[in-house]
């Protein structure tokens, strides 16, 4: 057991931070255009540096990074608060999907531009009948001279307006078993037969979007994985999703949790005992989020496969979100009704942390089936 | 001993629900919302019902009637999330009646009763009130706290309208030097305001209970209604268990108010400690029981979510109540000299 | 809107309160024995004075009393701290299902000594492999000779050492569905083919038992309800049993918090702020239970059925009680780990509440299917 | 960065799961307990592999090995539920070792290294140390504070053997007067044995998981196992994570101690805190999950539970720790000056 990080660790870190000291864009702008361009600009900017898909292998214009060395980026980017760059989800979810289930042209047209943000994908899972249930999508694609045409809803949508391609799962079988039926494609997103309507949360804002599609067209080149398996593709593109999680989200609360203890000095409540009580713990969850992720990415490197350690580390991350900015609403007392307060809006979004990226229960299912080998729920 | 309501009551109850549910569908009450208005013209029907001066004597223009028949309106108004400004007006009514001379009871109570002064109270605490429903429209602004109150004059306030989570309450920061002191019981005053507002929090949660019930009985998910997942089933188990915690808690209040005043002080205070808790944990367990439709604005849930919030932090939190029922119990005490 | 009590309803309490001041048995002593024979000679104490089978009707030798006086007489003997007579189950139970579905000759037989304490009664439903699945008893009747032969196994049995009568669900019919064979029988515990085995708790103690049962004999006119109506005549039984928790429950709960106030002020922890939180919250909660419980009466009065809100009393309570045993320990410090003292006896004790009588996850399911209407949980 | 084991360790794990296994049979865990007595075979077992002194330097007959071994023997103590005088001698050990002096050390430690010397170790306030494992059989006892500690000998102490909820472990009350000063960090001492505490429940969240989860695998209800319930299901889930919370945090603590000492305090406070909590949590759960049959004194979950509830309040509780997490961790500190 080591926890310290060894000297080429320690050089990463140490260059990646100073890196970040001198090139750190400053927040978004308030307006919603001009944040994705200012996001736009800093992906131009990561890639640059050979930041931008710092876990991909070499040959596909990556940094074939180390583990540790992804989770020591989650945390600097997070300590840093650096905004997500512009094609977040084809970095994390896109690329590494095609890297390992494309074909070579597939490879050589998608992969590069992801990187330097030139293109910007978004991810068509959700629709609005099946949240939990993935294999019950009812988007279908049907194939007619060659191409596939499209007809359905998709819902959850982020960065839709601004993608240029979508990664879909439809289904290509009516007939076939839930799972069996579906296929992952590509979806260009510049055709009129997609429709991007934007979906406004209870915050105000509006991160996500529907997509409405009415016989949009893709070329058969444009299914990864072959026709009928976009049922793997996609738990591969959702287990990439948690296991790269856990670093970045702790390193993101310990920010949290100063902020709070910040906020409970200003307000003159630190000598509490209550107050003092749910800081510490606090504190101490947001510890072991750390632990419990850094506990997980050891694990992963014994045994080279993401496993379903990740599914704890979202639950956990999702109810400690929650409880942090609950306490700092209880904190700001008639304060914590204003609207216009950035605690406010932490804590209205952080309900949507035990949903979005599988619910709470789900992920609890996964735990008690694949982790305790409980007998699958009925 | 019966806990049930009178027949007259129940006419009472079933008349502000169908009334409220006429005037207020969830799609006028979002329209309400998004624009940040209330419904003047229903308002000015539930004043000409009386509402507003229901627990107000008829000498002063009310009805006569008890607290009991305001916790059964505050109740239904809560369910419906009707956006009129019924509890400000009701506050500054039970502020004046509970703590104002008969002058002043005789001055004022009229106009609040039959709707036309309008009025509002507010917790005041280190000089100012920070959370004072409608005082932005408000002609007299009454501010309380344990120890007493004061009656403003709208000009005699510095009134900061305050936009909050809330859409369908309209707020503001109340600051003012002076005023017209009351010198009655400001502390009954605040707790029969607070045992309102636990009706009120009632309301919220039967509603979104219900809401969620219906959305796990219909949304399927792996081939069967989510409500059959034990997961799902026990949170609603649980929102039935504060909702009807809620309940228990505020109608004893109100009857407290009416029949054993000497109870009444506690019984406001667990009130407002259990709904605020319950108002929060039924509506967050109902949004996560829809999922994400239940996280869109587009979905109505958010707007009782939201109420529910505001309602547990005003007029004192569940914590500030709570250690408030632990000076009244007794329980904290400290020992009697031996 | 009345929660005052009546004149008569007044007087009675009054009356029952006086005399119970005059004839409090005292405590119950530390033999098991002589605690018994404390609890049977009580039994009678009550009958004499006419508060025996307080709720059967005066033809059986009751006093037919009105649902309110059955509740203040529930809370006063909680708030007298009186032992619970003899033949509790006998007269909450027993009595009333041969009043429900008895015949002439069976009230005549068995109701009377019940009263008196004459003859004490046990439950025998519960069986190892059966706990809240009460259909699937696997204890058999078989016919034979104009009796019963019975074999199999039973647990969580009070009294069955002391007990006459057993009230037992047994199946006589092996090829029904579940529900549907089984038949409700009034056995004979004075029997060899019955043995007794004491089932001690965590807490030490035995308050209940198993039944080894090796073709036991009952005659046919043992049979209750008619064969192959045992799980509707059972039924009954729980739901009284339920129904009649609420405001003694809640007046023992208010008993248990004054005397857990007095355990704050000796250790001098009334000026914590957290234990003062915690101190109200169960105040709050344990004034909720009784409102509750009142309301609950109300509802019964107007519809004359108990209904299921008695499940949610029940599962309110349990974890009323562990919260409030939980803070005590915590209030004991160091001394929260001795064996002999009554809080720790308590607290361990506690952990049953969410089991006996219909576990949490049972109530839960009832209160979803039968007061919310959710589909039937599989 | 690595948060496994060396081969060492693993090995020191194995080989310490294995004999445990071996030589404590549940049967023979509830032999013990129901006779109130330790195994003294095993525990000379024990001690002549040189388990009580594995943190203790080569010089003082110890095995020159860390906290991190200490932890890893701890937790497959908890596991097993091993009825042995270890955690009394390791926590006499650790007082000596960290707050002795070279001459207090060379004096006492070689004797509590190879098991020959009785010791034992309790959290003194107020004049008294009210939770002492194995006082009444130890010749040495050292009382520590997070001011300063001392050593007494058997005869110097006033030592009232208690009977507690724990029949595994042996525990007396102890006052004294005198005794022989340790001038060193008994703070740092403290931060240890909580540590090991922490590690201990570990080993009893993961055996009661266990059990809880084998159990939902087998018992069938309603015509399925129980663990194919949700409820039950995502019990277990919330075990699991408070059991590997616990592991985290006492793993780390362990390491800090020997690589990082500046972050052991907090880390310390934080792993005692939060396994106290689990320990409690998850063997109740477990309790649940049983049913009726886990409420009996036949089965051997209450052994586990009573052990969880009694580690939880030895050397301070959840609370008391969580006090000294918000002291050290600088967040509910006083705003600096201006």
């Amino acid at each position: 057991m080591d926890l310290t990080l060894s000297p080429s660790e320690e050089a990463f870190r140490d260059e990646l931070r100073a890196w970040l000291a001198d090139n750190h864009p400053g927040e978004d702008p308030p307006d919603d255009d001009a944040a994705f361009e200012h996001r736009r600009v800093w992906q131009k900017k990561l890639y640059d540096a050979g930041y931008a898909g710092f876990s991909w292998p070499k040959e596909y214009g990556g940094r074939g990074a180390t583990l540790i060395e992804q989770a020591l980026f989650g945390e600097e980017m997070a300590r840093a608060k650096a905004p997500s760059p512009a094609n977040v989800l084809g970095m994390v979810m896109g690329g590494p999907v095609v890297i390992a289930h494309g074909d070579d042209t597939q490879k050589e047209r998608w992969l590069k531009p992801i990187l330097t943000g030139d293109e910007i994908w978004c991810q068509g899972f959700s629709e609005p009948e099946s949240g939990s249930d993935l294999a019950s999508l009812k988007t279908r694609a049907v194939k007619s001279n060659g191409e596939w045409v499209v007809t359905g809803q998709k819902v959850w949508t982020t960065y839709a307006h601004k993608a240029k391609w979508c990664m879909l799962v439809a289904r290509t079988d009516q007939d076939a078993q839930k799972h069996a039926g579906l296929t992952y494609f590509i979806m260009d997103m510049e055709q009129e037969e997609v429709q991007v309507r934007p979906l406004r949360q209870i915050t105000g804002e509006a991160e996500f979007n529907e997509l409405f599609i009415e016989e949009a067209r893709i070329p058969d080149e444009n299914v990864v994985g072959g026709v009928g398996n976009g049922w793997t593709v996609a738990i591969t593109t959702l287990m990439h999703e948690r296991a790269g999680l856990g670093a970045s989200a702790a390193a993101g609360m310990r920010i949290a949790l100063n902020e709070l203890g910040e906020l409970a000095r200003e307000r003159g409540v630190t000598d509490d005992p209550v107050i003092r009580q749910r800081l510490a713990q606090l504190a101490i969850e947001v510890e072991l989020l750390r632990l419990n992720a850094w506990r997980g990415l050891t694990a992963i490197m014994k045994t080279g496969i993401p496993g379903p350690e990740g599914s704890v580390v979202k639950w956990q991350w999702g109810e400690l979100n929650q409880s942090l900015t609950e306490l700092a609403v209880d904190i700001l007392g008639e304060d914590g009704a204003l609207w216009d307060s950035p605690w406010t809006y932490r804590f209205l979004r952080s309900r949507a942390n035990s949903i979005e990226g599988g619910t709470t229960e789900i992920l609890k299912n996964i735990v008690a089936e694949r982790v305790l080998g409980l007998p699958k729920l009925r | 001993m019966n806990f049930d309501f009178s027949d007259d009551q129940q006419a009472i109850k079933r008349t502000a629900k169908d009334l409220l549910a006429a005037r207020f569908t969830l799609d006028r009450v979002r329209e309400l919302a998004e624009g940040r208005r209330y419904d003047e013209t229903a308002w000015t029907e539930l004043c000409e019902l009386g509402w507003p001066g229901i627990f107000v004597s008829e000498d002063n223009g009310g009805q006569g009637l008890g607290i009991v028949e305001l916790v059964i309106l505050m109740e239904e108004l809560g369910y419906a999330l009707a956006p009129v400004p019924f509890l400000s007006t009701a506050s500054a009514g039970l502020a004046l009646e509970l703590a104002g001379s008969d002058e002043q009871r005789e001055r004022w109570l009229p106009g609040i009763s039959s709707g036309e002064l309008r009025a509002t109270a507010g917790l005041e605490s280190n000089g100012e009130a920070r959370l004072v429903p409608d005082a932005d429209a408000a002609e007299l602004i009454v501010l309380l706290s344990r120890d007493g109150g004061r009656v403003l004059e709208r000009s005699q306030a510095e009134v900061e309208p305050l936009e909050t989570i809330d859409a369908t309450r309209h707020f503001a920061r109340v600051r003012g030097e002076g005023g017209e002191p009351l010198e009655g019981d400001t502390s009954a005053a605040l707790d029969r305001i607070v045992t309102a507002i636990a009706a009120e929090l009632t309301g919220v949660c039967q509603r979104t209970m219900e809401m969620a019930v219906e959305y796990a009985r219909d949304r399927k998910q792996f081939g069967r209604p989510i409500g059959a997942y034990q997961a799902v089933a026990h949170r609603c188990a649980q929102m039935l268990l504060e909702t009807e915690g809620a309940r228990s808690a505020s109608y004893y209040a109100g009857w407290t108010a009416d029949a054993e005043p000497e109870s009444m002080p506690q019984a406001a205070s667990m009130a407002k400690a259990y709904a605020s808790d319950a108002g929060w944990r039924v509506t967050a367990s109902a949004l996560q029981v829809h999922g994400g439709i239940g996280f869109t604005w587009e979905h109505d849930l958010h707007f009782f979510l939201k109420r529910a919030k505001a309602d547990g932090i005003l007029f004192g939190s569940a914590g500030s109540h709570r250690e408030r029922v632990a000076e009244l119990s007794g329980l904290a005490a400290e020992p009697a000299p031996a």
